[in-house]
């Protein structure tokens, strides 16, 4: 069978590579070789998604994941990869490259490509080192396409890792000027956590053992007499639960983020927020839920508790920036906090939500798009006037309709209006959690006010007010260099707005794919 | 029959879709055909349903629902989107798309001179989809959404001079507000959900078995034994979307800012449409609400207490239409208080006459301040009988109406609700009728005040004479930053402007097509009325409206002949009252005078309610975030990394001294290590 | 004749062995500290011959050629280091070179 | 008492490689004699010093590997000479990382000793060959005599190489400290030797599994007992192989020497001295002691974790790159003693698998700087390496790639190799290991990657206050500031990220150019008069990308290396390394 999980992991890298060796003074054909690439991998993840969508009697139950429950009767969910691929790598230590897609990785794949597509386009601008530019987004494309299609542990964290690179890179080369403060610190935060799951892949190849034969086949795990018992999986999901938790983040292992996503230029703060982030929440939902079942039931009380904070805390905070880009972020980490609130809505017998499951996924997904869109829009505007300080903005609504109506539309789905994306994610994933324990669902839900809150307060203060009398705005005007969105970053966004409307009216083929 | 209603939708969406992409680059007369047209149409379909429902029989037929897509499946919720027509949906859509096609063709005058034109007809056209979605919807979900899209209209439209500071702090406030009504709503649907496992209203009698056709949260609601608490807890969350859509307090404080608008917005938005969702909700779901013995007192204790509350408010106002504003306040409180009742009928009764009467108040409100190029306050006004007779008998028409003097709508609807509710003060038992005493004194006293404001408000405007200094050169489309400039110089320049009578010769009346929906609604304020309950005269065939709503909600307990005369009587004494009353005060124009009393200063500053929020919840919420933003974000947590790194740092500078350069300590490290570890064997062997 | 007991030239090699060890800590000469190392690698010798002769083994033995051979071969090495340093910088004592440290 | 000598052609054949690469240096000498050193192309530049003699250097390096596969083939494995050399796959194993990082050593080696006009190469090579079959020696030794032997053969050889750059003091310090240490350290090990000789009556080591030349395994599997004496040895040759393989508190020698030595001969000696002692260590105590393992173990324990903390802790705030890699070796080495403290196939095994990627990977990093190092030591500062990628990028490309692989980074190859050591950790009941070498790995990320923002994120160093120059990248931030972009020529990469084109961008543009130009005209610091002028034309080597292929070659392959053992190769590498850890 055609290695069609590989070719779409591998095709970024192999482009990124083409793009290094591309003369330098060939912009254009630099640029578009990039796009392409991206595209065409956008394109075989639709074929693949495509083909998820077909009925497909050839699938191989692999495994079955007390997870799903619907209120009277708990039934048992069966997890199905499907387009496998396997290859022995170091069977000794039960390492093997092995592929697979299920519902929740087919979606997020998809995500992934989407973004690269949209950032790479958005990153025309670029001038500085631009191959080696482009080159790092198809390598982060490649570690993240890995991270959501691996289905070895092992294979699982070298793409978790992988990724690491290019976007300290991204960060450090070419950030704002606290850069190298800001992509060490990101670095280092995820690193602490990544390094303590190692620790908890390799013991839990260790554990996994039949006979002197390792494994960290997901498969096998899942298929696998083994029961671990309660005390190693409670430090192995802390493990696990380390790096998901920095990536995610979950407050309080947040401090990374505002630095990284407001010093990153636009994009890749885009690509960080809206696929990388998503990393981390996967890992929560693949690896910390299925593998340690008992764990996930004792500790769900407590990740749930750091969620509420987060997603309460960084609302008020997102409320009280006057940094645009430090809003966005810390709106984001409010906003994964529903997503992770969603995945770890389990009920008093530990078994998972249906409802929050999918919500959770629909929402990594519309926080994918929304926040893209935000940052990028976020990103022109600063490229336009070279700030990013909402005092220093006001009316420009009137100088930039397009921009605003978009921007306009992007907070409103960010904000979970009814009707667009988000709303349709927080919904679900709402719902899941009130079901199963009311008060999280309660706090959870009351995100919404400061949310509205701060999401009105970058349009208004940006798009919306009086015009400001003088400092870098009018400066930027005066030149004549504010111009509306052009075709090109119009074109940019729109895929993204376009999903932000089809999802929020008919999200349902979504969570067809999560339950399928 | 219910996919008729598909076709009420889809036109003021697709007019949205055309004016906001294209209408930067139209004529004024596509916009309007656009607008109009989308509008009418809508209408048409709209009355086409509400008459296909008629033609049914037996009355309890007269529901239908289609169901159009599925919006998603998740795990047992099913979510589709499904129109419901049914007696209350068709007379809300009929109410809506009627006085809001009205509010279309009066804006073409109102905002004629506007540069955003298009824009402002789009975000109306908008509306009018999501108000039609809201009380079209076949389940909470779609119900939400209607409830989220009409605050985001709302807000687009309070907000639609965005320039203007006040403009834009209005809208957020509103949105802000709204969306803690979403977050009840939200966790009401939550609570269905996880009790009976569906979203759907259901339709029908009561359904219990899941899975069936009919089968919802109002067919089902009775089937379960929910306990005291979540059954309390429904209606409750229900009423705190209710109270922030409807302005109840405390909720209400978005609504007099909301003001910041366009007066035709004012109208149809915050006076006849948006704002009586609430109403539309509590009726819809009215089943929910007697699940628990407390609901409903509570929303009449609310809805009393408010209608006081923005009565006493709306007595000292001078902005025209924060009067009008206070007012629908006020009177969004009398519905809730006649629901409480039981009778929701009466409700939406007077839910349908207050959009009449309301909606030409603000218009006619809007006549004036537009024929005084934007000016808004009292004391500036005076005398217009004179210059503009139309609005001047058309706003007679709706004060008569609102204040409750026979035979004008508003009389018998009003009517209708303290009947109702004197009726259910007798009924029940236990402390709960003291409440429905208390409740039904309230109103009657509010009446009286209504009167007293109105006639206030309508001697201020059109009696006496002229005090103000012709029109603002520069109005309400004050959206053009050249114009922004220049508005300075019309201010600096307003001493010179000549005052009083002479002043009065520059005022024109409205142009027709501002005219000829006033005339309209004046005539609907007339005669509205008619549709409701003939009980008073022990008439009991004609309630049409009543017996057409009934298959939904229910009949309402019938009172006795001298209970509701003597509630007619006192309420007519009190509005007759409060005319006198305004009459002798300000009969010989409005003048204004600077008042210490105590309780005055306090009405007229709304009690400082905004004031006390900003203090109490908003600076302490904006402080303590600066705080943690300082304290935790950069002190203790980017801190604390910092000192780790640094701690890290300099533990190791500290080994580093110990790397000296020099061989001989090296050796020394060396032989203390042999030491070290030979003792260690020593020791242990 | 009476035998000396094995653990009185262990004592000594022992001796020996510390002695050098300090000469190598105290003294600044390198020539003097490379004199203290062969001094320990001496007592080693000592120690190994002993011990050769006490278990009857030629292992012992035959060690101290090869630890001999190798201490001709160091000191070879060592004195052209020394030599190289001294034409260099004219003074060899090993607390005057720290350019390298921290 | 009484000798026989029987040697037969098997023996011989079981130690090919070793037998290669002395007749290869005797033969260099032999060569480096009778090549034309006068006449027209003066020895500095001649391609007799610097491809001659460097080519057939290699070539011994690829004979004995060539052979060393061979064994690996076709070989019996037994041991030489009455117990004395193992040719066990074990030892082909660590044969297989010295060789690669004398190899990459060689290299690296033309071209740095080009620059720094080095031409008495002969004796360079010759002694770097001897060096290899010193450390080659030392891990394929089954007695201690032949240990001995390794040892000293590698470390004399070692001394010289050191201090092989004569006009520069560092180095000779290097080789004198070097030396005094080492010899200090070896009469140690050497007394520990002959304490256990004392208490165990031999020498050899004894194999696993056969009768076949008794040795100390024997004696203990027979007496599991342990003695005072034999305790004392055990410490006293803990001491000796601590300090070659620079454990912590025996670390102090090696960041100084590191620093000193010319970077191709650090390229070498980190790994093969580290590969050769280590296996010896893990022969000795995980194999031959493992008896009386319960002795033992605890010291080497408290080693490995001091080492790994240490280590890790004392590279913080390093701002030179070879002592940070330096420090940075002396934490992989308590990596690596988890391994012996681990035990077990799996623990040895991890060892071997983790010196065959630690020598491509380390081999890389030193090799790069070797391009870097000035001839007076310095040009390894954090403070040279800034902004390095906008002057060479390829070059700061690999040195990155090298670092990344060094903490630990996947693909390449260090990560497998720590998981694997991590995973000997946990199967061999240690647990805390695996949790203290996975949490000290953070603090080495943290100062490779501080490195690497150095190169790869900051602007090139500005010249300090007092200098004559003023680069013209301030001339032109300033000019820029002055058409009011200030905020933007904060660095040359400035917002050019996400900025649109303006004048703003090109400025910065310019900017970064100049700047790249400035630092490497820049004029040299004040030092030793009779350098300047030689430095000057050394500058001029460094200038632009005008690397001699032969490092790029040496890069190449050892990045390619270093990827390939990540990546595919890891497959039979590893069952390899389990098949041989089993023979040691």
């Amino acid at each position: 069978m055609f290695p069609m999980l590989s070719t779409i992991i591998f095709l970024p890298l192999l482009g990124g590579i083409v793009v290094l060796l591309l003369p330098r003074e060939r912009v254009n054909v630099i640029r578009w070789t990039a796009l392409g690439v991206a595209w065409l991998d956008l394109l075989l993840a639709l074929g693949v998604m495509l083909a998820y969508a077909q009925p497909h009697p050839t699938a191989i139950t692999v495994g079955t994941v007390p997870l799903v429950v619907g209120e009277a009767s708990p039934t048992v969910a069966s997890v199905t990869f499907l387009l496998q691929e396997h290859l022995s790598w170091l069977p000794a230590l039960g390492i093997n490259y092995s592929l697979g897609v299920d519902g929740v990785s087919v979606l997020l794949m998809t995500l992934t490509t989407l973004l690269t597509v949209v950032c790479i386009a958005a990153s025309f601008r670029v001038e500085q080192k631009l191959r080696t530019y482009l080159a790092f987004m198809l390598l982060l494309e490649s570690g993240l396409l890995g991270v959501f299609l691996a289905t070895n542990l092992f294979l699982f964290y070298v793409f978790w890792e992988l990724m690491l690179i290019p976007a300290y890179f991204l960060v450090g080369g070419w950030g704002g000027p606290r850069r190298v403060y800001a992509a060490i610190k990101f670095v280092l935060y995820t690193a602490v956590g990544s390094f303590l799951m190692l620790a908890g892949i390799i013991a839990l190849g260790y554990y996994y053992r039949t006979g002197g034969h390792y494994t960290l086949d997901l498969t096998t795990i899942l298929n696998s007499s083994t029961h671990l018992n309660s005390t190693v999986q409670l430090w192995l999901f802390l493990a696990f639960a380390a790096a998901f938790a920095v990536k995610v983040p979950l407050v309080p292992f947040h401090s990374w983020l505002p630095d990284a996503y407001s010093e990153a230029p636009a994009p890749v703060t885009a690509m960080l927020a809206g696929a990388m982030a998503k990393a981390g929440a996967y890992g929560f939902l693949r690896y910390c839920l299925t593998l340690f079942p008992d764990a996930a039931h004792r500790l769900a009380p407590l990740i749930s508790t750091l969620a509420v904070i987060g997603i309460l805390y960084c609302a008020l905070m997102a409320l009280v920036q006057s940094d645009m880009k430090r809003l966005l972020a810390y709106s984001s980490i409010s906003h994964l906090g529903v997503i992770t609130l969603g995945i770890f809505a389990l009920s008093a017998q530990g078994l998972a939500s249906q409802q929050g499951i999918d919500g959770a996924v629909l929402q990594m997904v519309n926080h994918g798009i929304t926040i893209t869109a935000l940052f990028l829009i976020v990103g022109f505007l600063e490229a336009r006037t070279g700030t990013r300080r909402l005092e220093d903005y006001g009316g420009m609504a009137r100088r930039l309709p397009i921009m605003a109506s978009v921007l306009m539309i992007a907070c409103l789905s960010s904000l979970g209006l009814p009707g667009l994306n988000s709303f349709a994610g927080e919904f679900l994933a709402l719902l899941g959690v009130f079901r199963n324990n009311a008060v999280f669902g309660v706090l959870g839900t009351l995100v919404v006010v400061p949310a509205a809150w701060y999401m009105i307060r970058l349009v208004q203060n940006t798009m919306m007010g009086v015009r400001p009398a003088g400092g870098p705005v009018v400066a930027a005007e005066r030149k004549g260099g504010l111009p509306d969105l052009d075709i090109g970053e119009f074109l940019v966004l729109l895929p993204l707005l376009v999903l932000i409307f089809y999802i929020g009216v008919h999200p349902l083929p979504l969570t067809f794919f999560v339950e399928h | 029959m219910a996919s008729l209603l598909l076709w009420v939708l889809i036109p003021p969406l697709l007019g949205f879709i055309i004016l906001g992409l294209l209408g930067r680059t139209l004529p004024r007369s596509a916009i309007l055909t656009v607008a109009w047209g989308t509008v009418a149409l809508s209408f048409l379909f709209a009355l086409s349903a509400f008459l296909s429902l008629l033609g049914v029989h037996p009355d309890s037929q007269r529901v239908s629902d289609a169901s159009v897509y599925t919006w998603a499946i998740a795990g047992d919720l099913q979510v589709h989107f499904g129109l419901l027509l049914d007696p209350l949906s068709a007379t809300m859509l009929l109410v809506i798309t009627g006085v809001g096609l009205l509010i279309h063709i009066y804006s073409a005058g109102y905002m004629a001179d506007d540069p955003g034109f298009w824009r402002f007809f789009s975000y109306m056209n908008f509306f009018i989809f999501a108000m039609t979605l809201l009380v079209s919807a076949d389940n909470l979900l779609f119900l939400l959404v209607g409830w989220g899209l009409v605050g985001l209209a709302s807000f687009l439209l309070i907000g639609f001079w965005y320039q203007r500071p006040a403009a834009t702090a209005a809208a957020r406030k509103a949105l802000v507000i709204n969306v803690i009504g979403d977050f009840g709503l939200m966790l009401a649907i939550f609570l269905l959900f996880k009790h009976l496992n569906t979203v759907d209203y259901g339709y029908g009698g009561p359904n219990c078995i899941p899975g069936t056709s009919g089968y919802g949260v109002l067919t089902a609601a009775s089937c379960q034994q929910l306990g005291s608490l979540v059954s309390l807890a429904i209606p409750l969350l229900l009423f705190v979307a209710c109270a922030a859509k409807s302005a109840q307090l405390p909720l209400y404080m978005w609504l007099p800012d909301a003001m910041e608008g366009p007066t035709p917005v004012s109208a149809l938005i915050h006076a006849a449409t948006m704002v009586t969702a609430g109403v539309y909700l509590v009726a819809r779901t009215h089943v929910l609400f007697t699940l628990s013995p407390y609901a409903l007192p509570i929303v009449g204790a609310i809805g009393g207490l408010t209608a006081l509350f923005a009565a006493t408010i709306a007595l000292t106002q001078l902005d025209i239409k924060r009067v009008l504003a206070y007012s629908t306040i006020s009177q969004l409180g009398y519905m809730f208080m006649g629901e409480s009742a039981g009778s929701y009928s009466a409700g939406i009764f007077h839910l349908t006459t207050h959009a009449y009467f309301k909606a030409l108040l603000f218009l006619g409100a809007g006549a004036v301040i537009h024929a005084l190029g934007g000016e808004q306050d009292m004391r500036e006004m005076g005398g217009l009988r004179y210059r503009m007779r139309i609005t001047f008998w058309t706003f007679l028409i709706a004060v008569l109406a609102i204040s409750g003097i026979p035979p004008f709508a508003g009389f018998w609807s009003k009517d209708d609700i303290l009947g109702a509710l004197l009726t259910q003060a007798t009924s029940v038992g236990g402390a709960v009728r003291y409440l429905y005493y208390g409740l039904w004194g309230l109103g009657v006293l509010t009446a009286g005040l209504t009167a007293l404001y109105m006639f206030r408000l309508f001697y201020g405007i059109f009696m006496g004479s002229y005090r103000g200094a012709g029109p603002l050169k520069h109005g309400h489309a004050g959206s053009d930053e050249e114009e922004e400039e220049e508005e300075e110089e019309v201010i600096t320049a307003a001493g010179r402007r000549r005052r009083g009578e002479s002043a009065l010769y520059e005022i024109y009346e409205a142009p027709a097509v501002m005219t000829v929906p006033l005339v309209i609604l004046a005539i609907l304020s007339t005669i509205g009325g008619l549709v409701g309950s003939f009980a008073l005269f022990n008439y009991s065939r004609w309630q049409p409206l009543n017996t057409f709503l009934e298959p939904v909600l229910g009949s309402a307990p019938e009172g006795n002949l001298p209970l509701l005369w003597l509630s007619t009587g006192a309420s007519l004494i009190f509005a007759l009252l409060g005319l006198l009353i305004a009459w002798r005060r300000y009969g010989q124009g409005f003048v204004y005078k600077e008042s210490r009393n105590p309780f005055y200063r306090l009405a007229y500053n709304k009690y400082y309610v905004d004031e006390i929020g900003v203090a109490l919840l908003i600076n302490p919420l904006l402080w303590l975030g600066r705080q943690a933003s300082a304290l935790l974000e950069g002190g203790l947590l980017d801190g604390g990394s910092r000192l780790v790194g640094r701690a890290f740092s300099l533990l190791s500078a500290a080994g580093r001294r110990l790397q000296t350069g020099y061989v001989r300590n090296y050796a020394l490290a060396i032989l203390i290590g042999v030491v070290l570890i030979i003792l260690y064997y020593v020791v242990r062997g | 004749m009476t035998t000396i007991p094995v653990s009185w030239y262990l004592i000594v090699s022992a001796l020996l062995f510390t002695i050098g060890t300090i000469g190598v800590l105290v003294r600044r000469n390198p020539l003097i500290i490379f004199m203290s190392i062969e001094l320990m690698l001496n007592a080693v010798n000592l120690a190994f011959v002993t011990l050769s002769s006490y278990l009857d083994s030629a292992d012992g033995q035959i060690f101290v050629f090869i630890v001999l051979t190798v201490a001709a071969a160091e000191v070879v090495v060592g004195l052209a280091i020394i030599v190289s340093i001294f034409r260099t910088r004219r003074n060899i004592d090993v607390d005057e070179m720290n350019l390298l440290r921290g | 008492m009484s000798f026989t000598y029987i040697a037969s052609a098997a023996d011989w054949a079981r130690i090919a490689p070793e037998l290669v690469l002395a007749g290869v240096a005797l033969l260099i000498l032999l060569v480096d004699l009778l090549l034309p050193q006068t006449g027209a192309v003066p020895r500095e530049r001649g391609a007799a010093n610097f491809f001659v003699l460097p080519l057939l250097a290699l070539l011994g390096v690829l004979g004995a590997l060539a052979a060393t596969i061979v064994l690996f083939v076709v070989g019996d494995g037994q041991r030489a000479f009455f117990g004395l050399v193992g040719s066990d796959w074990g030892s082909l194993y660590a044969y297989l990382a010295i060789l690669s990082a004398a190899g990459l050593g060689i290299i690296f080696s033309p071209a740095y000793l080009k620059r720094l006009k080095l031409v008495h190469q002969g004796e360079y090579y010759a002694l770097f060959l001897a060096a290899t079959l010193g450390m080659m020696l030392l891990a394929a030794a089954t007695s201690f005599m032949t240990l001995f032997l390794g040892l000293e053969t590698l470390s004399l050889a070692l001394y010289i190489l050191c201090g092989f750059v004569t006009r520069r003091q560092s180095s000779q310090e290097a080789g004198m400290k070097y030396f005094l240490l080492s010899s200090f350290a070896s009469a140690f090990l050497l007394y520990g030797v002959a304490l256990i000789y004392g208490a165990t009556g031999t020498t050899r080591f004894g194999a696993r599994g056969t009768s076949a030349f008794p040795g100390v395994l024997q004696f203990l599997q027979a007496h599991p007992q342990s003695t005072t004496l034999l305790l004392i040895g055990i410490g006293l040759l803990t001491v000796g192989f601590a300090f070659k393989v620079s454990a912590i508190p025996f670390q102090m020698w090696t960041p100084d020497v590191y620093e000193g030595a010319p970077a191709p001969v650090t390229a070498f000696m980190s790994v093969g001295t580290k590969a050769a002692a280590l296996v010896a260590f893990a022969r000795v105590f995980a194999v031959v002691l493992e008896p009386v393992a319960a002795d033992w173990q605890a010291v080497v324990w408290a080693l490995a974790v001091l080492t790994m903390v240490g280590g890790n802790l004392l590279a913080l705030v390093q701002r030179n790159a070879k002592r940070l890699l330096a420090y940075s070796s002396v934490a992989h080495a308590g990596y690596l003693l988890i391994g012996v403290v681990g035990g077990g196939a799996t623990g040895l095994a991890a060892i071997l698998f983790y010196l065959l990627c630690y020598a491509f990977l380390n081999a890389g990093a030193f090799g790069a700087l070797s391009a870097l190092e000035r001839l007076d030591n310095s040009g390894c500062d954090r403070e040279d390496l800034r902004g390095l990628w906008f002057r060479r990028p390829w070059l700061a490309g690999f040195l990155a790639f090298f670092l990344l692989g060094l903490a630990g980074f996947p693909p390449m190859a260090g990560f497998a190799a720590k998981y694997y050591l991590f995973f000997a950790a946990l199967q061999g009941g240690h647990p805390e290991l695996l949790l203290i070498g996975v949490l000290t790995s953070v603090l080495g990320m943290y100062y490779y990657l501080r490195l690497i923002a150095a190169m790869f994120m900051e602007p090139a160093r500005e010249v300090q206050a007092g200098s004559l120059e003023v680069t013209p990248a301030l001339a032109v931030a300033g000019a820029g500031a002055g058409a009011g972009v200030a905020p933007r020529a904060s660095g040359p990469l400035g917002r050019a990220a996400s900025t649109r084109t303006g004048g703003a961008s090109t400025g910065a543009a310019v900017a970064v150019k100049t700047a790249a130009q400035a630092t490497t005209r820049r004029a040299p610091e004040v030092e030793q008069a009779p350098e300047t002028r030689e430095q000057a034309t050394e500058e001029g080597a460094l200038a632009g990308s005008s690397l001699s292929w032969t490092t790029w070659l040496g890069l190449g392959l050892a990045a390619l290396g270093a990827l390939a053992l990540g990546t595919v190769l890891p497959f039979w590498l590893v069952d390899l390394a389990l098949k041989a850890a089993a023979t040691l």
